[in-house]
């Protein structure tokens, strides 16, 4: 399988339905431990993203993850939106020049935006936010294409399945980054919204280069 | 939802237009990115106060543009922090060439959003400091933690370092006042009612008759802990000793004290809050010289109050003391 | 109940204790019987401003004591109209001799209160006149009813007397630009939620989540009509038609625009609810050259907004923008 | 039965302890069609009378009478204190120098109470006030003192009851004065608060007239 820009702006076409299908679900997470903005900031950002897509028609991967990242900064707001455009902006730069994106390359971007998280939001695992799902996943994309697996459909997969995981992890953490720390321990118990935003996101990507 | 509204996604662009037409000599409203400007911006040789943040909190910081106190103002959509382009248009508007102080209340998406429109605007030429502002004591821990919220502290800094500005101080010495009311404020909310965010539909908690959550922010979100319902005299102790002790504010010191309705606390109960808070503080022998009472830093309709407490010296008060003319301010 | 309160009999004088420590150089507050006054009152020959009723709807009227404004102003229990007793000592502070102009809003026991106390304080030497509020057209039959109640064109009417007092108008004078305001004023109001009187405990009427009450007063009585609630075009629709067709106002009448809020409704909202009046009346040919938008004449915590359109003419006009320094109004 | 000071005195003491019985009932009446302060207003009020009462022990049923007078002019508020305070008012005068007050003397003080309330608040009967029961009340207090009734004490009685009487077909009534009239016909259905009071008064006076 390959992942050539048309598969990326496919992918994110998805993930604009998937978020905007679980709009709702995202606020109510937000509203439990934050100011339930989260599902409306997102819906906006991914539709600005599906827009500009389709006016811009980007030639290559890293273009089309510029695009994301742009549309995200200019339009989401709130800690959502520059933590995510940066991890878009980073994941551009990580695929540089390739027009197809292999297992390494895919597990490249995802470490790179990951880092790009940390290093804006200087949150740690364990901290309860959306690096809870996205190091696992970092991680789980590393190993799967380490493990000879250029398959960039693959190694999607696997990052999507820890991103998951790691999700499932945070419910009993009490947060210490975010809107939601202010709550102490009463964060526990709940799911970080941008968690499940990342899983959403990563579940959407790894659906569309799952089939050709 | 139960609100004076059109469609949800319209509330910021329609309430601007409620403002250019309210104040159509002394603002200048722009929709697309959204901000609020002074009509005579840029002013000359001034340094610029720009500050920003969700919607939902008015009159800040929106209601705060005009003389003697911010030069532009950018609301996102409500409790969202606004997009750094935003912020950008706004400074582009502001900036005289003396430099932009970019006020920032420290909320992760505030905080992230100012610092991405700082590089853009200094890499466009403009000098720019940020302070940032961080009052709230109800946020014990900082280091596991996001850090204390900027709540009701933001109101008396973008006075005094806007009266700074417009006496000519230059930007170093405009950040050093920021810094120095940033140091000297603190506060503590509690609330008796959660604000409706509009795009939820329901409230952001939940609480009983007979509760109250103490140690709230801004934005709708629960506080350190959930109490039953107390009489005002010890709710205010609730606020004011915390704050007393953080500081710490000690006798014979000089203070103002803000004594602010989160939005849909009546003038009764927040004149009769004030007045037990005074009294407390001239028990403890700290000496109230300026006050502030009303809703300024708000949470939709949320029904609460919050107290803050700045320690004045003698250039600080000037600058609070000194000619505004806003919405929300005018002396 | 959900208040930040002591015992609910105690609010008032509460209250006014935070009144008195908030504003120690411009108030000088007494509690029993209960009235605030300018600290310099009585002005030497100047007519003194004098008014008053129920608590519960501040800043009206205690907020608005002061140079420019009131003079003096009496505030009842919550909802309740003072005593003559009480009108009578706040007269005796106010009065320097150049006679007192008492403003009264058409409720039953404010008219026969301050009835009253008018006849004490004429039996004392100090010359009086009375002016009617009577600006809500939400009630259309003056006959049989106890007349039209008198809200948002209060607070306009006090401004605008009041400068024309500052400036050194006689009582006769002053009386017959009060009547001129009070002719050429209409109002109406509307509520999402209602409010709950501290004594009472509960909410004064119940509205479910889908429902509005158009016409209300400000004592949280129901209105004339319950309905399901609507968007921000059409409620203001609702308030704005009847008070244009009232007076009538017609194609190039200038007017003042005063967007209220009931107290619950947060400042994003009312500016909104604002913008949509101005655009309406702009289609219809009346230009708004002046505009008050906030919370100046409430009902304790009550979600809601009221309209009130005041005819200018140039004197109208000018009186409005003399200068004003009160807790609640000042430029 | 006779009407002495004394009597005057301890039926403003029952009074008072029906008002403050019913403050609850009183402050829901006008909850309903008004702004919920009625039974607060009379409580006040009446608390008021009983001390000034107590402080300054009237000479004579007039002195008595101004007492209530004044103590419910300056206590009371909104529209019931001028109301009821000009009721008690009109009562002192019209008995004059009296030691004690026969059926006549009540009748003819109530007539001047009902005579003051109408020509202050200009309400007539089927306005929905309290001249419902006050109108009804005096009448009945005239027709029994003329049938050879001079005992205050059955005077009283035929007066309270006509005023219950009067106070039940307010229910039915479109209010046309007062607050409750701003309801329209929504006022209608519901029992209007001042009505309520004066039923309670009068009882109290009954009761406390009736025995020696
Ligand atoms: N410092 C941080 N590092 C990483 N993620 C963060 C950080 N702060 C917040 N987040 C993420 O942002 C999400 C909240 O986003 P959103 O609700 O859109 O913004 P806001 O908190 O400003 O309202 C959280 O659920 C969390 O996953
Ligand atoms: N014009 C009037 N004439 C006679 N009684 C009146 C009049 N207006 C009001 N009332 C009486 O006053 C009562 C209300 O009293 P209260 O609630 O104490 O005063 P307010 O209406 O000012 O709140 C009504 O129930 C009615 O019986
Ligand atoms: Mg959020
Ligand atoms: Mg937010
Ligand atoms: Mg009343
Ligand atoms: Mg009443």
């Amino acid at each position: 399988m390959s992942c050539t820009t048309q598969h990326v702006v496919a992918a994110m076409r998805s993930a604009a339905d998937s978020i905007s299908e679980h709009r709702d679900e995202l606020v109510e997470l937000d509203r439990a431990i934050g100011d339930g903005d989260h599902g409306e900031n997102m819906e906006r950002g991914f539709l600005a993203v599906r827009n500009q897509l389709e006016l811009t028609a980007p030639e290559s991967p890293a273009a089309a993850l510029k695009s994301v990242a742009t549309s995200l900064i200019s339009s989401v707001g709130g800690a959502s939106g520059p933590l995510f455009g940066t991890a878009f902006l980073r994941a551009s730069t990580a695929v540089g020049e390739a027009e197809s994106l292999d297992g390494p390359a895919v597990a490249g971007a995802l470490r790179a935006a990951l880092d790009g998280v940390t290093a804006r939001g200087k949150a740690e695992r364990e901290d309860k936010t959306m690096v809870d799902a996205l190091a696992p996943a970092a991680e789980a994309a590393e190993a799967a294409s380490a493990t000879g697996g250029s398959d960039p459909g693959a190694v999607l997969r696997a990052a999507a399945e820890a991103a998951e995981t790691g999700a499932r992890t945070t419910v009993s953490l009490i947060a210490k980054k975010g809107r939601a720390s202010y709550l102490g321990d009463r964060s526990a118990g709940h799911l970080d919204p941008g968690v499940r935003s990342v899983v959403l996101l990563l579940n959407a990507f790894a659906d569309v280069t799952g089939v050709e | 939802v139960k609100k004076i509204i059109n469609a949800p996604a319209d509330i910021v662009v329609d309430a601007l237009r409620g403002m250019a037409a309210a104040h159509p000599e002394e603002l200048r409203v722009q929709t697309d990115p959204a901000f609020v400007a002074r009509s005579d911006a840029p002013v000359t040789d001034k340094v610029a106060v720009v500050s920003g943040g969700g919607s939902g909190h008015e009159p800040l910081h929106v209601g705060f543009v005009g003389p003697g106190m911010l030069d532009a103002a950018v609301p996102g959509p409500v409790f969202t922090s606004p997009t750094p382009d935003a912020v950008q248009a706004a400074v582009g508007k502001a900036d005289s060439g003396a430099g932009t102080l970019l006020v920032v209340k420290n909320y992760t998406g505030d905080v992230l959003n100012f610092e991405t429109a700082a590089e853009l605007v200094e890499a466009s030429g403009v000098g720019t400091r940020t302070v940032v502002v961080q009052d709230d004591v109800a946020v014990q821990d900082s280091t596991n933690t996001a850090g204390r919220r900027g709540v009701g502290g933001t109101v008396l800094l973008e006075k005094i370092v806007g009266a700074a500005a417009e006496r000519g101080d230059d930007l170093a010495t405009c950040h050093e006042i920021a810094e120095r009311v940033s140091a000297n404020v603190r506060s503590m909310g509690m609330a008796l009612t959660a604000p409706t965010v509009p795009h939820v539909g329901e409230p952001s908690f939940t609480l009983a008759d007979y509760e109250m959550e103490i140690g709230i922010g801004i934005h709708g979100e629960p506080g350190r802990e959930r109490v039953e319902l107390e009489s005002a005299d010890r709710v205010v102790r609730r606020l004011l000793d915390p704050v007393l002790e953080d500081l710490p504010f000690r006798e014979g010191d000089e203070v103002l004290l803000f004594t602010n309705s989160m939005g849909g606390t009546p003038g009764t109960e927040l004149y009769l809050a004030h007045g037990i808070a005074e009294r407390l503080l001239a028990d403890r022998g700290v000496r109230v010289t300026r006050r502030l009472v009303g809703p300024y830093i708000t949470s939709l309709e949320m029904q609460g109050m919050s107290l803050t407490l700045l320690k004045l010296d003698d250039e600080l008060r000037n600058l609070w003391d000194a000619p505004v003319r806003t919405p929300a301010l005018t002396w």
